[in-house]
């Protein structure tokens, strides 16, 4: 049976620490390029800044992890690129992203909502030596290619042989966690399998306060959101916001006990 | 895209697509293919020089592509669509029964009555033996002179009607004489004889209609003061009146005399060059 | 006059008056300095990639997509030409068809230069077709193109092997008198690549389900943009190559088409503009009304961003799209040159803003609710391929007109019809 | 048969025409497509067998438990362990790159003196010197240690031994100066606790083990886990802990002192709390007024807290008056507060003090990089990586991160006592040596780190106190032999003491003390490290996420 990796990401767990963002990078073989700039760099993952608009105690900030959502419907980038270097694995619903394929025409980071594709801009370098700390799991990118989030595709495949070499077809659960799971200190990343029904992260992701982002454009992501907050879960979609910079705040919470200066 | 590609799999839409790129790119190959094909097939067939004639013939200003008979007088005006060809002209029977009109006047060059011109000023004389003799008429060589260089062709060397015969050079110009006859060249004359050649035609000179496309009698005459009408104007420095006006003579080697002429057209018109 | 001068003179076809050797290099240097300039920048984007442009992860696309677009846009008057004059027979159209067959293989020619610096990995440029994904518009832009592009060549070739010395050697005058027989072949072919290519160029934004600026509805496999592209291709194409006739006669001061080719030309362009202008109002409304509300995003967010304001959607489809298709189409304006070459000239830039709003302003735009507006300025490197581009369009139809017949000569007819 | 130039063109074109259906000219397409995506100048990792390591980091003193992935004898990763009794699988952002450290530009490679290059004879002969001429006084940063053990006893002879306290254990000293008992002995109790009044410390951002904390809050505050735990977070801006924190309360900074005064003043009058103790001066109107609350809001903040105890108020820094409310709350010494996890009574000289009379100062490589000794002796530090000049006369290059073999005693916010060993993963390219090391090299007489690590495996042992974790748990009365034990240290298991006895601690807290402006010098870094791994340096960078770069050369 196929399954269909994905996440539920916690935003009220979620402490803006970005453990998950060093270990993806460390994972991924990530060089720290120093020319690169917040608009130049790779950031498979991603951890940025929400705030609900409002000045002084009422303000309130969240974090959300951004990475591929590895949509399932129309899957933007894999439609647009024109010589198949992005492929949904059948197997697992993961979006490949194949760098050895890529002419680094960069349309499929046009084609990208969440912004989650990036360009190696340079070569990637490392200072003497450190190139001896590289994950030897994955081959880092040359210049000119696009790269993304593939869930740690190494571990699964060496999860795969593992499986493979005790004789069994399916891999067992605890083998595969991307690394930005396993790194997270409040577990507020959690990985599953959504085809599953017996997964909880299935089930969270159709727990109440689930979403996804820009879910209306139909693409169907794999990575969902949850918070208790109202106001966070209207970052989900443009509209909701009504373009006025203020949000509304969930006062069931903790309005009550924000003092008043 | 071809078996054994990594990762590589079909789908309809890729015959769909494949197919249908690959009918296009072979439709524009082909195309160049048999362009270059017939092109082969020209050459081989002949077809290539009158096809080159064909060519340059349209590039010819309308002025050097009078029909004779318009040059004779016998019409009014005629712009010649046969390539100069009056043997597969299917008119040249309808006008030639009109008689020439207009009387010979001397314009002091000698342009002797046995003999045939053609447009590219090359004059044509049937021997007894069968032989053609040919050579520069008197306008081309009161235009050139003595020129600096001859290039000649081979003794048995097949010349081919309208194509280059034989180039003169002249003060780095160089001018290409189109040969008014086909057939084989056997002799050749020396300077005095301004290397005029005899060649064996490949048809009979006896049969009219092989030399039909040459100019005669009154048609000549209606050419060169044409001709000699033209030179005057192109001849002539900027800002004065025609210089032969009364139809005086032609200075030897005029080339020499009017330097500062723009003698790039003048000869490409005088030799029917592009 | 120098004896280069006269070795000069010897390659302009008989009959035409060119300027001195002299005075045409002096008009030629200063493109020639633009052009290396280019070539030069050029060379550090292939040696240092792609950081030497001020490109980003977010910004992907830049200037040379907008380059590629419109000039593929302005070069669609090359197959338009052809096609009617070889399929509609339009026989009052051949002055201009050379001149458009330059124009159109300038323009090509110079965009598929730009795609081979824009690609990261210009090595695998025939992954392309190695791997096709026949999903992507981007896929078919490239197989298009490429053919088109040879396409272009072949009709070129003819003109050039009519310059006055190369027609000295037979086999080329043969070879081409036999290829300019098959042209009207090549004229159908180019027509069909161009028709998809213009298309597929506007259904590379058309299809961008995740970027609702640019995404539109449908018709079979094809957003509407591919639709509107081709029309507006078709409808400025005609404009362009009067712009540039135009250009020319007043660069040279000699009359080299007549008035009612022109005016042709201008009816064609006005006619197509007109429809185009309403497919496009029509277009816009559902986009705004329909498709944009069905993903989430109301129109109003797409123009709150300043220079982005409603005033560009107007210029676009009103100042640059109605006003010209009227100068272009009444008689009135159209019979008198100034307005008939204003009309033209807008219209132009009608395409070209369009262009740049399809590539530009799409990326500018804020995708998730807490994204930023973004402003992106090209670098050095990449306005002086840009310019570099426009030099070498001007250099080699400077080179086309000095030495071939473009025009049929003043005062015979056009040398084409007797060509055949 | 004559072969002329055009059958030459003919074969030509042939060949080329039948070249195309053999598979020559495809098979080289697909090559170059290989060779183009291999270019030497493009570094790979090298191809290996991957093995997993486990060991403690030693970072900082807080000594959370490392999985290190290693591929030919070299760390290529770094991942939490997630059977570690206290930080549970859990690290701290900077961790995950810190396998990259040992390589980072700012590396001191070599001995440095005045800027200059020396030899490490030329620093030994100089320490020595400096030894026979004067009082040496050692500063340590991580004191426990089996190396700090080194220092101390090198330090008995020479002169003097001070520590540097990371903020965490000198937001516990009032109570070592009210109880006697030394802050290096003290821990909270969170596993217990139920609502933490945070005044300013970074509790969800890097506070103590920052594994330990997180995961109890991730748990315990979604509730999944009892006893529910309720963060208060008082602090003037909107930080990470405050953004999460189940409660933010804004007040003016600096004032952190008088609040906790108010709210001890409330609990006090409407005998919220058992216990007694002194009432404060400030009166609840004059809080309200320097806090920036309403004397109401203050009244029900003392109110909330008391509802769902054990409560415990976490400082920031050394402020008695949170120190004094926690005696108030009767939080100390009892469960689910700060407790006494260990029996040791040594106090420690602190190094804030100046240092008056001495011929040299020596610092550990564990010490702060901010941290500058107030003395005109002649300082040697050691260190693995370059910071911000201070006055340093000698540079000595240390071991780096995962280099040295050293033992990794309890975590200074720890409610129960840990210990565990670092095996040395990865060798430096040019000599290191650590401070323990170096000192014994100068007074051979010293018994080395190593033999210590020995006899402290021996007496664990002995003791047959606590248990053993590793994948699985092992009471220490199970385990064969002192040798079984330390192996299994070695291989990264960690021992874990009994849970704190809940003996009370007697805080002599005769008045309320003076709210004194916090701590004297303002350096709060635990983390040794000047330099923060380059992987989390550019991620910062480019993700905006922490504007000021903390800790960062």
């Amino acid at each position: 049976m196929s399954a269909r990796y994905g996440m539920v990401i916690d935003l009220d767990r979620c402490t803006g620490c970005g453990s998950c963002m060093v270990a993806c990078a460390a994972e991924n073989n990530v060089p720290a390029l120093p020319q690169a700039t917040a608009r130049t760099g790779l950031t498979p993952m991603l951890v940025r800044r929400l705030s609900n608009g409002l000045e002084g105690n009422l303000g309130r900030e969240a974090f959300i992890p951004i990475l591929c959502m590895h949509c399932e419907h129309e899957t933007p980038c894999v439609h647009v690129c024109p010589q198949q270097a992005v492929e949904v694995d059948a197997a697992t619903g993961i979006v490949m992203q194949m760098p050895q394929r890529c002419l680094g025409c960069r349309y499929c980071m046009t084609a990208c909502p969440y912004h989650a594709r990036y360009f190696n801009w340079w070569d990637p370098s490392w200072p003497a030596g450190m190139e001896k700390s590289l994950n030897p799991g994955v081959a880092s990118r040359m210049r000119g290619v696009v790269e993304k989030c593939n869930l740690c595709h190494a571990r699964f495949h060496a999860a795969k042989e593992k499986a493979a070499a005790a004789g069994r077809r399916e891999i067992d659960a605890a083998d595969y966690i991307p690394a930005c799971v396993e790194a997270c200190p409040t577990r507020a990343i959690r990985f599953g399998n959504l085809a599953d029904p017996n997964d909880p992260v299935a089930q969270e992701a159709h727990s109440a306060n689930a979403f996804r982002l820009l879910a209306r454009i139909g693409t169907e992501p794999k990575v969902y959101y949850k918070s208790d907050e109202a106001w966070v879960r209207s970052m989900a979609e443009p509209g909701e916001q009504s373009g006025s910079p203020v949000r509304s705040a969930d006062n069931s919470r903790n309005q009550s006990e924000v003092q008043h200066v | 895209m071809f078996p054994g590609i990594d990762g590589f799999h079909w789908t309809v839409g890729h015959v769909v697509f494949l197919l249908l790129f690959f009918a296009v790119a072979s439709t524009i190959l082909g195309t160049v293919a048999s362009a270059a094909w017939r092109t082969a097939h020209d050459f081989r067939s002949h077809h290539a020089i009158d096809l080159c004639w064909k060519a340059d013939f349209a590039e010819l200003p309308e002025a050097d592509r009078r029909c004779r008979h318009e040059l004779s007088g016998r019409v009014i005006s005629r712009t010649c669509d046969n390539q100069f060809d009056c043997r597969t002209c299917q008119n040249y029977s309808h006008f030639a029964v009109l008689p020439a009109t207009g009387v010979t006047q001397d314009l002091g060059l000698d342009y002797p009555a046995d003999r045939l011109y053609h447009r590219g000023h090359t004059w044509a004389k049937p021997e007894a033996d069968g032989t053609v003799s040919i050579g520069l008429d008197a306008v081309a060589d009161h235009l050139i002179g003595p020129p600096d260089s001859v290039e000649v062709p081979e003794i048995g060397q097949q010349l081919d009607v309208n194509q280059i015969a034989w180039r003169v050079r002249k003060n780095g110009k160089e001018v290409r004489v189109r040969a008014p006859l086909e057939g084989t060249v056997i002799s050749i004359g020396g300077r005095e004889e301004n290397w005029s050649m005899k060649i064996r035609p490949r048809l009979d000179v006896q049969d009219p209609k092989t030399t039909r496309h040459l100019l005669r009698g009154p048609e000549v005459h209606g050419w060169i003061s044409r001709e000699l009408e033209r030179l005057q104007l192109q001849l002539r420095p900027a800002g004065t009146q025609p210089t032969l006006a009364d139809g005086g003579m032609l200075i030897h080697g005029l080339i020499d005399a009017l330097p500062e002429a723009d003698w790039n057209t003048v000869l490409a018109d005088t030799f029917l060059e592009v | 006059m120098s004896s280069a001068a006269l070795a000069d003179g010897r390659w302009i076809a008989r009959g035409e008056e060119r300027v001195s050797l002299p005075r045409f290099l002096a008009w030629l240097s200063p493109w020639v300095v633009v052009l290396a300039i280019g070539v030069y920048a050029a060379g550090l984007c292939l040696y240092y990639g792609l950081n030497q442009t001020n490109m980003d992860n977010r910004f992907a696309f830049g200037l040379w997509i907008f380059l590629d677009l419109g000039i593929i846009a302005l070069g669609a008057g090359a197959f338009f030409t052809g096609f009617l004059v070889y399929i509609l027979k339009r026989a009052e159209l051949r002055p201009i068809l050379n001149t458009a067959v330059v124009v159109g293989f300038i323009c090509y020619s110079g965009a598929v230069a730009i795609l081979g610096i824009d690609v990261g990995q210009p090595l695998r440029f025939w992954f392309t077709f190695w791997h096709p994904n026949t999903h992507s518009m981007l896929t078919e832009v490239t197989f298009c193109i490429t053919c088109y592009l040879t396409v272009l060549c072949l009709e070129y070739i003819p003109i050039v092997l009519r310059n006055r010395q190369l027609r000295k050697l037979p086999s080329f005058l043969v070879f081409e008198h036999q290829l300019h027989k098959l042209v009207p072949v090549l004229a159908g072919v180019g027509t069909l690549l161009s028709f998809f290519h213009q298309g597929s160029l506007g259904g590379l934004y058309g299809v961008l389900r995740g970027r609702p600026f640019a995404f539109r509805q449908g018709v079979f496999i094809w957003p509407s943009t591919f639709f509107l592209f081709i029309l507006s291709a078709i409808a400025t194409g005609p404009s362009f190559l009067m712009l540039v006739t135009a250009t020319v006669e007043s660069v040279t001061g000699r009359r080299l088409v007549s008035n009612d080719v022109f005016r042709r030309l201008g009816l064609i362009s006005g006619v197509l503009l007109g429809i185009y202008v309403a497919a496009k109002s029509i277009d816009t409304l559902i986009w705004l009304n329909r498709t944009s509300p069905s993903e989430g995003f109301a129109a109003w967010q797409y123009y709150i961003y300043k220079p982005f304001g409603t005033p560009v959607l107007f210029a676009e489809i009103v100042l640059f799209g109605l006003l010209p298709a009227f100068l272009l189409t009444f008689r009135r304006t159209a019979e008198r040159r100034g307005w008939l070459l204003s009309g033209a000239a807008l219209a132009c830039c009608g395409i070209l803003m369009n262009r740049f709003v399809m590539t530009v302003q799409t990326l500018a735009l804020p995708t998730l609710p807490f994204d930023e507006f973004l402003r992106y300025t090209p670098s050095w490197q990449e306005i002086a391929s840009f310019g570099g581009v426009i030099a070498y369009g001007v250099i080699v139809y400077s080179l086309s007109y000095r030495y071939l017949p473009l025009f049929p000569k003043s005062g015979g007819e056009n040398s084409h019809v007797s060509g055949n | 048969m004559k072969f002329s130039r055009r059958d030459l063109l003919v074969w030509g074109a042939g060949a080329a025409a039948g070249l195309v259906v053999t598979p020559v000219p495809w098979k080289l397409l697909d090559d170059t497509s290989k060779w183009s995506q291999n270019w030497p100048w493009i570094p790979q990792p090298a191809r290996g067998p991957v093995q997993v390591k486990q060991s403690a980091c030693t970072l900082c003193p807080n000594g959370c438990g490392v999985k290190v992935r290693m591929a030919s004898g070299w760390p290529v990763g770094v991942a939490g362990v997630a059977s570690h009794p206290v930080t549970r699988g859990a690290l701290c952002p900077l961790a995950f790159g810190a396998h990259q450290l040992n390589w980072h530009p700012d590396r001191l490679r070599t001995v440095r003196h005045h800027g200059s290059p020396a030899s490490w004879d030329d620093a030994r002969a100089a320490f020595a010197k400096a030894c026979g001429e004067g009082r040496v006084v050692v500063i340590d940063g991580y004191p426990g240690r089996a190396a700090s053990a080194v220092l101390e006893a090198f330090a008995e002879r020479r002169g003097e031994y001070r520590v540097v306290r990371g903020a965490e254990t000198r937001a516990l000293t009032p109570y070592e100066k009210w109880s006697g008992v030394p802050a290096e002995s003290f821990g909270y109790d969170l596993e217990n606790a139920s609502t933490i009044l945070s005044f300013g410390a970074p509790v969800l951002d890097g506070w103590g083990a920052p594994g330990r904390f997180t995961r109890l809050w991730a748990e315990r505050a979604a509730g999944q886990v009892d006893p529910l735990m309720r963060i208060i977070q008082i602090e003037s801006l909107l930080s990470r802990s405050a953004g999460r924190a189940y409660q933010w309360i804004s007040i003016r900074s600096g004032s952190e002192g008088i609040l906790a005064a108010g709210i001890a003043r409330v609990l006090l009058q409407e005998k919220l709390v058992k216990t007694g103790g002194p009432i404060p001066e400030v009166t609840l109107d004059e809080a309200a007024l320097l806090t920036g609350l309403d004397a109401t809001a203050i009244r029900e903040l003392a109110r909330t807290i008391v509802v769902r105890g054990p409560v415990i108020a976490i400082a920031n820094d050394n402020n008695p008056s949170v120190a004094a409310l926690n005696v108030v709350l009767g939080a100390v010494g009892t469960r689910g507060g700060v407790v006494r996890r260990s029996k040791t009574t040594k106090v420690y000289a602190s190094a804030d003090a100046a240092i008056a009379s001495a011929r040299a100062v020596i610092l550990d490589s564990s010490v702060p990089w901010n941290f500058v000794p107030q003395t005109d002796a002649e300082v040697f530090r050691f260190a693995a990586w370059n910071g911000s000049p201070t006055k340093t006369d000698w540079f000595l290059p240390a071991p780096g991160f995962l280099e040295e073999r050293t033992d990794v005693p309890t975590a200074p916010t720890s409610g129960v006592e840990t210990y565990a060993l670092a095996a040395s993963l990865a060798k430096a390219a040019h000599k290191t040596q650590s401070c323990a090391e170096f000192l014994v090299s100068v007074d051979p007489s010293l018994s080395s780190a190593e033999k210590i690590i020995h006899t402290r495996c021996a007496e664990l042992f002995h003791a047959k106190r606590g248990n053993l974790h590793s994948r699985e748990e092992t009471a220490v009365a199970k385990i064969a032999s002192a040798q079984k034990l330390e192996e299994q240290l070695w291989s990264g298991a960690v021992w874990l003491g009994e849970p704190a006895s809940g003996e009370s601690i007697r805080c002599a807290l005769k008045q309320w003390p003076a709210a004194d402006a916090g701590s004297p010098s303002d350096w709060t870094a635990s983390w040794a490290a000047p330099v923060m791994p380059p992987l989390a340096s550019k991620l910062y960078q480019e993700s905006g996420l922490r504007e000021s770069q903390r800790r960062n050369a």
